[in-house]
This record gives C-alpha cells, structure tokens and sequence, in this order.
C-alpha cells in the first residue's frame, strides 16, 4: 500500500457504527433504525458545531456542511466493509465521522491544530482518514472523480474484494473529469475492472446554480446511461430508501466488478458554504419547503410511528452526541497549532520528519 | 479624487466597458444570479440581462473555450475564474488555443478576450486553492498577464484589457477586494508592459507584485525609520509584457535589489528579475539579486503555517540587511 | 470581426462550387450528383498528391488525409453559407478545399511555404480561412469543440443567421472538451442562443483505438442526448443522403437556434496519419471490406446507373482535379520560403509586420 | 558496454521493473495494440497483457487522475503521455492531485507515480505539439520533474522514477528516440538532483538539458577548436530536484556562464540557471549569466522558421564570446 499506515489506530465513537460486521441486506429493526438515528443526529450536531466555530472566526478557509443530506451517507457507508475505499469532494465531514474518524481530530482539523486528522494542513475540504477507508476530501471540482475510477480498478487488479464509494454533486456532473472517468469505468466494468458505486449527491445546486440552469437534459441518469453505466434514483432524504439500495447495489458492485450509479434526491438546507449569506438563488419558500422533509426530521417520525422508540429515548440520544461535538470543540480549541515544522514535511516521502508533540 | 474599493474599480471598468460596447460579455460560475462568489459583478445581471451576464455550469475548460469561439467572432468576452485554482482545468485552453490562433492562422482570427479573477493566498485555503499563476502563464508568448495591486490600476488595467485585440490574463490580488484607493473619474487605461515605482528611493529597490507591494511599502517605511535606508519600491504588475527597463534603471541607481513573491522560488517571477537584472545591470550591482519567496510546499491550512508560508516583514530585512552588507 | 480581413480574395477552383447559393433542399438532379462527383474526387486526389509528398520528405510534421470519407463534408458544406461557420480538427484540407480555399495555397502551407494559406506557421493542421468561413483545424483532440459552440453564441448573439458547422471524431468524444461544450450547447440552444451543428465523423477509429474499445456505450447517440441535444446517423458513404441531412438539418437549426447532431458513420480508408505504417489495430481485410464501401466508388455507380454521366464523363473530371492537384504541388515547389521575419510576425496584433514579397 | 536506443533504453527500464513488480502497469492512449506512436512500449501489450498495458481513450486528464487513484492504492502506473502537449488537459489532475495528496492529507496518502513522453520540438510539429515544460511543471512543489537525454540517463532515470514513492515527470528528448549510446548490463538507477558534466573545461560553462546538450557539446568542440576555450558542459538533466551546487562549482572554475534551452526565456528554466547563479557565485562572475532561449513565438511550422526559432550554435558562440569579452 502506497498509504502510510502510521496511524492504525482504530476509532469508536459513541455514535459509530460504520465499521463492524453488517449483515448483506439490513432488517429495518427498531435497533437498525436507532443507528441510523444516532448517525444522522451525529453527524447534524457536529455540522452545527461546524458553523458556530467559523461564524467565531476560529474556523478558516472555507466550510461546506452536509445539512440536510444526513440520510445519504449514513444509508450507504452502513453498508462498508474494511476492504472498502471512500472518496468525496469539500463536503465530506460527514463521510469521515460515518468511517470511525475521531470526531475530535475532525474538529481540531477545521480548527487547524496539529492534532487534526491530517494535521492541520488540509482543513475542512481535505479530511483523509485511510486506516478507515477515506481516501480524502478533494477542493476541485469534479477532480477527484478520476481518482475514484483508478481506485476501483487497483482493487479489481488486487483482487481485494473492495469497492469504491465515489461521491460527487449535481455540479461536478457537467465537468470533463467526470465525463472522462464515467467513461473509463464504463470500459473497465465491461472486463469486470471497475468496482465503483458512483453516488451522485443530488442536491439541487452547485454552489448557486440549479440542475435546471446547469444542463439541457435535468434527468441526470442519462449522463450515466451515455457511458454504459446503469443507474438508479434513490429517495435521498429517506435513509432507509437510501440503505436498501446501498446494500443491494454494494453487492453487485462487489460482485462483478462493474460499476453503478445512484443518484441520491436530496437537498442542501444549508447554505452552499459558511460564507454564502445571500442565497439570492433561492427563496426562503423553497428551503422552508425542504426542511418538511429534513431526513432526521423523516426519521424520527418514522421511529415513533412504529414505536421503535420514544421521544425521550430521542432526546438521549440527541444529548450524547451534543456532548460528542461539545467535546470536539473543547478538544480543538484545547489543541496546540501545529509545529512550524511541519510546514514542510509531507511535500515528498522524505521530507524532514518532525518528532514533537 | 473619489475612493472606491478594489472590487469596485473593477466592477465599474467592465460595467463602462459594456455600455460603451455591445460585444462585451462575461461569463462564469454564478457570476449572474449569485452576484459572484467575491460579488464582483454583482448588479450586472439585472442590468445587462442574461445574455450579456452568462451563468455557466462548472466548466472551466467549456466556458473559456466558448469565449474563446465568441471572441474569435468579433466579441469581447470577459470570463471569471471564481478563482485562478480552477484555472488548471481551462490551461489547454488558455495555452494551446487563446494564446496561439492568431499566430497558426497566420494572423487571420484574433482572440480579443479577458480572462480576470483572483490569485494569491492568505485566507487559509489551503493546497488546491492557493495559487500565484503570473509565472506560470506569463511564460507562453501570445497572452498578456498583469497583476495589478491598487484600485487604481485594476480599472486602467481591466479597461485596457478589455480594449487589447489579444487575449489578457488578470490575476487579480484575491485578499484585497475590500481595500480602497483613489481612482480618477472618467474613463482611463494603464498601459501594459510598466512597471511602476511604488515609493521613489535610492538604497535598495524592493521589487514585487499584487498584495506583496503594500508589504514592500511597509518594510520600506521601517528600513527608514529603524535603519536610515531609504528603499524604492517597484510594482511590476505587468508580468507579460515585462518591463525589465524600470527594474533595471532603479538597480542601476540603488545598486542592490530584493524580488519578493509568494510564488515558489524555482522558474517564477523573482527568478526572471534576478536574471534580467544581473544581465542588464551586471556592472551596477553590489550585492547579488535576492529572493524572498513562498515556501517550497503545497499551501498549508492552518494560520501558524500559513503565515510561515508566505514572505514576511522580517524575511525581507534580512535580506535587505544582506545585499546593503548590514549587520542586524 | 475580430478576424482579420486581409485576404479577402474570392477563390475559385474548377472543383469548387461551395460558395454560391444553394436551393433549401437538394434535388439529386444529374447535375448534383457530378457536383458532387467532381469535388469528393477533387478532394481525393488532392489528398493523395499530399501523401505522395509527405512519404518524399517535401511536407513536414503531420499529416492527416480524409481518404474514405469525403462524402460527409461535401454533403454537408454543400449547404454552407455566407455567415456560417465551419470548425474542425487537423484532419482538416478537405473542408478547406470545399469552402473554395485555393488549392495552390492549401498545399503550400503543407509544404511550410510562404504563399501558404496561413503563411507557413501552421501545416497541415491549422488550415484556415477565415474569409471563406474556415476558423481552423486545431491539433489538440476536443480542445476545437468549445470554440464551436462559443462562435454559434456569438452568432446568435450578433443575429447573423449563420449556423457553426463543428467537425470531430469518435475518438474526440471521450474527451472533457467534448462533454463540457456539448452541455454548453444543450444549455444555451433552450433559448435558441446555440445554431451549432454538430458533425461527428464516426470513421471507427481514434487513431488505433475503436469505438468498442474507447467507450463501453458504442451507441454514440447517447452522447448527445445527455446533453438534450438531437441528433441523427447517416451514412456517411453516400453523399445524397448526407446532403439530404445537411439541408433539412441545417435549416432546422438555422431557424432555431437549438444545436442538432449528424453521426456521419464514415471509415478511414487511410492510414491515421502518414506515418501510421503498421496499422496493427485492424485487418487487411476490414479495410478491403470497407472500400468496398468507398463513397467515391459508390457514387460513381450510382451515376453510371442512373445514366447520369458515363465513364468518359467521369474520367474528364478526374483528370481536371487530377491537374488541379499537380498544379498545387507545382506552385508549392516552387515557392519561396516565408521570410524569416515571419517568426515573429502574428504573436500579438502589434506584432512587427513583414512587408516583403 | 551494451549500446542502446534511447527508446529502448526507456523500453527495458519499464519492462525490467515490470517483471520484478506486479503493481507496475502502463496506462495511456495506444501504446498496446498499436504500439505506442514513438514504440517505446511497443510489445510490452502481448508480454504483459491488457490488464497491465491499458490502451486508454484520449482522455488525458482522466486516465492520469485513475492513475493517480491506482498509485494511492499501491499500484506504480506509468503514464504515457503521446506528447508532453496534450498534459495541459491533465494539468490540473498533475498539479492540484499528483503533486499535492501527499501534503493535503497530512502524509496518509502517496502517489507513486510516474509520467513520461516526448517533449520539446524540432520536427515541424507547430505550435500545439511543440513545447519544452520543465519549468512549466519544474515550479510544482511535490512534483519531480527531469529531462535525460542520454539512453544511460534515461534508463537509469526511469528506473529512479518508478521506484521513486512521488510523482515524477519525465521529459523525454522527442527527437532522440533513435539515438545510440552506452547502457550498463544490469538495473542501475540514476539519482535525482545531480546535474552532469557532460564535458570537463576551465573556461566557460555551457548549461543546458535534452537534446541542448548535444548541441552544446559540438558548440564546445568548435569553441576549442576555432577560438582556444575550453568549455565545461553542464546537464541539467534533473529540474526539480535542482542541483545549484553543480551549476556554482562549475561557474566558480569558469567566472562565465552561457545557459541554453528550447523553452521560452521568460520565468523558464534559464531564468533560474542566471538566477541561482549570480545568487551563490556572485563573487566569481566576470561577466552576466548570457541566455540563449526560444523565439518569443508559438512554434512555426515551416522549416526555415522552426529551425530560426530554436537556440543554434552560432547564438551560442555569440554568447560565449560575450561572456568572454572576445570580438567575432
Ligand atoms: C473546478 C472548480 N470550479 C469551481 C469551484 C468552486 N466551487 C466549489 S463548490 C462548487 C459547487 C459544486 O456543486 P456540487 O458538485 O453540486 O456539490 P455541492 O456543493 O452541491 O455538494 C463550486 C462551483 C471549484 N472548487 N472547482
Ligand atoms: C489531447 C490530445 N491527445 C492525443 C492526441 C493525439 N491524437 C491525434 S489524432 C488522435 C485520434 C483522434 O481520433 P478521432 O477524434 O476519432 O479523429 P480521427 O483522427 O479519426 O479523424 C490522437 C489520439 C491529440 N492530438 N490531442
Ligand atoms: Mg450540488
Ligand atoms: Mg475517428
């Protein structure tokens, strides 16, 4: 493996579950839909955290939460296995809370202290957590897109059984990158070369820009169809719409080596990033529209309508992951900047290596 | 004469521009609707309408060619690059098409065409999205490349692009959208290929481009107070065409030069000055050419790192300190 | 006009007749059919006296012919007009030719003379011809496409009526610059602001890569529905059926502004290019098969069927382009080289003119 | 010692490591069944099957981004670019990702990855496939960038750069393909960062890298010849690293220095050379740092005017002689 494996070190936070052993197709248990809820109300409250610490100004660069997608990460990453890889573009702290990553080394990276998961150096749009499978956080759109593609066929060449989860947005679709590697995986899949589950977060917009004023033909399956690649729409606000397709089609993938896309309906409820006040692209009717279907907000009515749990056993959970990002952010806050040192090791394998705390 | 800020120099150049002329359009990523991500064109849309404030899907390749095709036909695009980052997606573009098809037509088709957004770092965003390009795209003959630092020269510069017949790149100074200057009323261009002399001095010529030049006044201001050296300051800011006669008449006169720029240091802009100036002005020069410049690493995130990244006060001193043979 | 309108001079070849008007729709009256007859031999000629002198060592870099697959581009250019436009890559002489590009100075611009149509600085790949409509042969596979469309905006935008005529191949889809400017041109042609007509020259090949092994959906159609634009295959061996497409196509988008897309299903007789020797990506065979198939051939029988012309007929016009070609390769043999203040002539529109013969 | 083609030479490097190392593999436009146009991989397909020999769609910035994605995973790609020209479509793929993964992700990730072709021109190519980018990609931090240009180098370079844990670039001599020279029997590496002394002198350094040197070598011979100076020939050969320090020690044997390159003169390779030099030999300079650079066009096509626009061996006794302070 080309990938450091410093540090091997393996995470349990109070509110993930993403790494152990799941079963081939979920049961929609009251226990499996309790997870889901933990991971959805995990991943809201830490994104909330998020928001506060860059409206404070200790947070820099730019921040891209994943309000209001919650139900697609969490219903597909359920079903990772270790042999697995993920990879995303800036909106991925989700992505790395769901693999196992410390929520405490997430945060501290946003804050830029050398405890962050990758030290400080990459923020918010870079988190790479590879011990867990996440193979990074990319700033250019549609860039990472090939980089996924390449990755399948690594784990096809080396028979690892893994696949790639390639996530990217309605935006990134109209990129020549995405369009040069659909193409590629399209061709390796027809030699079973390319395990890819490409996942198209749907979101309705790029940065400003709707899918309506991005592209003549709005039915974005068919810009996987052009390149052989079979498809399917997926509720994206509803996690177990989201969990049902994920396992069947992560087990084609896995199967045959030929790649897939699920383009996931969802909504940004959240502005495009920290710094986007105007949202002069939308109207409040539009996103007060969303926000009735605001994919915890599904969730939890579903959990009491069939009695999975009640309102108080929600609220606990809700508590302990508010504690989880209050932690998150005490330890960022806490941490030590990085060593200037470090400016410079990680440019090449043999850059000067820093040995402090 | 009135202030106005560095964002609105510009906005107001290409705003002038297009009512004086119907084939100015501009295109880029939410430049319409949005406003534009640093609002620089914000209120065009609703003035020019949506065929003139063309919103594009993320493209950068696409819509550059595009505006390429449109220029080639008798108009004058003005393309944003949300940032000049993206721009790694648009070079074959910029490289193998803007820059060249006036020259393997044979001078049949001309490419009138601006390409303008911002450049540089300091707001902590990292790697992928910090950049100082003027190098890089100012070694390709058939573009234009400036970087202009006051609101002054953004608008002389915007509108002299937009009237140049060949393509021009403007690396605009990103962390500086809100600061202000002193811009003349009415219409005005700053010609490409001077240098300006930022501060006149007699000691050590400071030479930089974009956000570095108010740092070069800054330290300027110390070596006077603190040092009695008395530093000129010169801004390049035209990158293509270079001016070497500016820089070299200033050594000529101080004998001792510093180059700063965020750039890395290998085949960048401080190398380009150390060299014209050791070749035209070998027998003037007292101490060697030297460069301060951005460290040899992909930008980092966090503030500590960030600041060491970049050329600071102090760096510049020392080296100031060592061409003038100074003691700290 | 940001193109420069020096030579203006009006070209006519005896093989020409792409400029004058043109009724709407063709009738195949025996008059059409040996116009036809004249220029697709004119073109094939002309293109075997310049792989005669590429394998002499009198032309230089690269050297693309259009052996094979002169039926589309007089099909369609036959419908060309005044304010239209036409683009293509470096497989370029042919459209030249059929614009009225004059053939002495197509040729001596491949032999890098000063009397060549872009004064020796560009070869074989860079014809242009500005007056006559050509704005370029470009070298770099996709980077053209963009162009394209941004001439149709433009022209849209200035209401010329003209249409773009955008010229690639099959192996040019695969690329970014392709599915960034096709989606453009979706985009723009919803509020009739894009009169591209796309012209795909499917010859089966990118260099030695074909169709089956660039693209796992060889149903290259689907490469412009993705976009929402229309399109349509035609044979591209049989020029009546080209040019019926070309008429009723280019009218539709002339008058509509919305982009339409011709797969003209060609075959390249030739090598890739006149250094390509082996040819180890396809058979002897396929090649006699598709000559077969050779549109020159085709048509010429479909003449002599119809008693449109007999051979003698047909051989009188061979033998004018035959002496329209040698006569090309005369006047570039015997030009002078450009002055070398050339060079530097062209970088910028301030460059140092060059006032010699 | 065995004598090789360059192209073979590259050939047997890839070959030999592919043997030793599965996770080796070629990925790049018909360099399989067809053979690769210059046939640097050619029988490598029917030696090493599809799986590992990938013919690719023209799609430059996408199979070198899935090669990126492979090497993250462990594999070593090599990338073959049909021409350095087309890598502008994967420049942002080569310098946002290849360049910079290994910094962005805080040291988790690698890219392992090597990318080769022809560069530079000399073949009537024109303006689009004619290019020198060593300094183009050479400013990259996280890249390594080299240019042999002797089938020894380029060996023992491709060797250095497959098992290198970075992205290297490998700029080879387009027009040397069919040249011979001596190849060791046996693996060797070539290390990176050094320059060479193609030829030992005492009076002047000629600096240059590719096919420049060979054109330097025969300057040197007519130099000794026609005018009694004993030049000292210098080749690059690796960009980034760049090897100062040869360049210094040979400029504080000769005081005088004339550098050479194809590219274009300003923010190029040379650029650096002038610049590095006056920084660390200042003392020893007699005469400024002369350049010899490409024509300040995009290429022609056209013999005499390639021919015109590239670096000669009369511009270069031009030079020396100036450095020299000598009469024609
Ligand atoms: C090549 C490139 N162009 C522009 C940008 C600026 N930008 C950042 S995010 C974004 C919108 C992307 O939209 P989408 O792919 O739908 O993802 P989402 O933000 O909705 O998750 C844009 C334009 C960029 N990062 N890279
Ligand atoms: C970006 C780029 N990559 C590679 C090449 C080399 N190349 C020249 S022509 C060609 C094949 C193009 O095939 P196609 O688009 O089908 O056109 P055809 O030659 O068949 O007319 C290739 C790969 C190039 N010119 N540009
Ligand atoms: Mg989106
Ligand atoms: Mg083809």
């Amino acid at each position: 493996m080309a990938t450091t494996q410093s540090s091997t070190k393996k995470r349990k936070s109070a509110s993930s579950g993403a790494n152990g052993a799941k079963p081939d197709v979920p049961g929609v248990s009251a226990e499996k839909l309790l997870e889901f809820y933990n991971q959805m109300v995990y991943v809201r409250l830490f994104e909330e955290a998020c928001q506060r610490a860059f409206r404070q100004g200790r947070v820099g660069g730019y921040l891209h939460v994943y309000i209001g997608q919650e139900a697609v990460a969490v219903g597909l990453l359920d079903t990772y296995q270790p042999e697995d890889r993920v990879i995303t573009a800036y909106r991925d702290h989700a992505h790395a809370l769901l693999l196992g990553s410390p929520p405490n080394e997430v945060m501290a990276e946003l804050y830029g202290k050398g405890t962050g998961i990758v030290k400080g150096k990459g923020g918010s749009m870079h988190l790479f957590d590879v011990p867990n499978g996440l193979m990074g956080g990319y700033g250019i759109v549609g860039g990472h897109i090939p980089l996924g593609v390449g990755m399948a066929y690594a784990m096809a060449y080396q028979q690892t059984g893994g696949i790639v989860q390639l996530y990217f947005g309605d935006g990134a679709i109209h990129n020549g990158a995405y369009h040069e590697a659909a193409n590629l995986a399209g061709l390796w899949g027809k030699s079973g070369m390319n395990p890819t589950l490409f996942i198209l977060e749907n979101n309705q917009y790029g940065m400003g820009t709707s899918v309506e004023r991005a592209t003549a033909n709005t039915d974005l399956g068919s810009k996987f169809a052009s390149y052989g690649i079979e498809h399917e729409k997926v509720d994206g606000m509803d996690v177990v719409a989201m969990n049902e397709a994920a396992h069947r089609l992560s087990k084609q993938v896995r199967e045959t080596g030929v790649p897939f896309a699920i383009e996931a309906m969802t909504y940004r409820i959240a502005p495009h990033g920290a710094a986007d006040f105007l949202e002069k692209y939308r109207s409040k009717e539009e996103v007060k529209e969303a926000r009735k279907r605001d994919p915890i907000g599904l969730l939890e009515q579903r959990i009491l309508d069939a009695g999975a749990a009640d309102e108080e056993a929600l609220e606990t959970i809700r508590k302990a992951n508010k504690e989880i990002a209050d932690a998150a952010v005490t330890f960022a806050e806490e941490s030590p900047d990085p060593d200037i040192a470090e400016l410079y090791t990680d440019v090449y394998a043999d850059s000067p290596e820093v040995h402090s705390a | 004469m009135p202030v106005m800020t560095y964002r609105d120099a510009i906005k107001s150049a290409m705003a002038e521009e297009m009512e004086r002329d119907e084939s100015v359009v501009l295109l880029g990523e939410d430049i319409g609707l949005y406003g534009g991500t640093h609002l620089v064109t914000d209120g065009l849309l609703d003035k020019f309408g949506s065929k003139r404030v063309i919103d594009t899907p993320i493209a950068e390749g696409g819509f550059t060619g595009a505006a390429i095709g449109m220029a080639m036909m008798g108009m004058r695009p003005i393309v944003e690059m949300m940032t000049w980052n993206f721009s790694f997606q648009a070079a074959d573009q910029i490289i193998q098409n803007a820059a060249k098809i006036r020259y393997f037509s044979g001078g049949q088709a001309s490419v009138p065409l601006v390409i303008r957004g911002p450049n540089g770092g300091g707001v902590q965003l990292s790697a992928q999205h910090t950049h100082s390009l003027e190098g890089f795209y100012g070694h390709f003959p058939g573009l234009k490349v400036v970087a202009p630092v006051t609101p002054h020269d953004a608008k002389g510069m915007m509108i002299e692009a937009i009237r140049d017949p060949d393509p021009v790149l403007i690396l605009e100074a990103g962390a500086l959208y809100g600061t202000k200057g002193e811009v003349p009323e009415g219409e005005y261009t700053v010609e490409f290929g001077k240098a300006r002399i930022a501060r006149e001095g007699t000691d050590v010529s400071l030479i930089g481009y974009g956000r570095q030049v108010n740092l070069l006044l800054k330290v300027a201001e110390r070596l006077q107070a603190d040092e009695g050296i008395t530093a000129e300051v010169i801004d390049v800011r035209s990158i293509r065409p270079f001016d070497e006669e500016t820089l070299v008449n200033s050594v000529m006169k101080t004998n001792r030069a510093v180059v700063v720029e965020e750039q890395w240091r290998w085949f960048s802009v401080a190398s380009e000055v150390a060299a014209s100036i050791q070749e035209h002005a070998f027998d003037y020069l007292d101490a060697p050419v030297e460069r301060v410049s951005g460290a040899e690493t992909p930008a980092p995130y966090a503030r500590n790192l960030e600041a060491a990244a970049f050329p600071n006060e102090e760096q510049i001193i020392d080296a100031v300190r060592r061409v003038a043979y100074r003691r700290a």
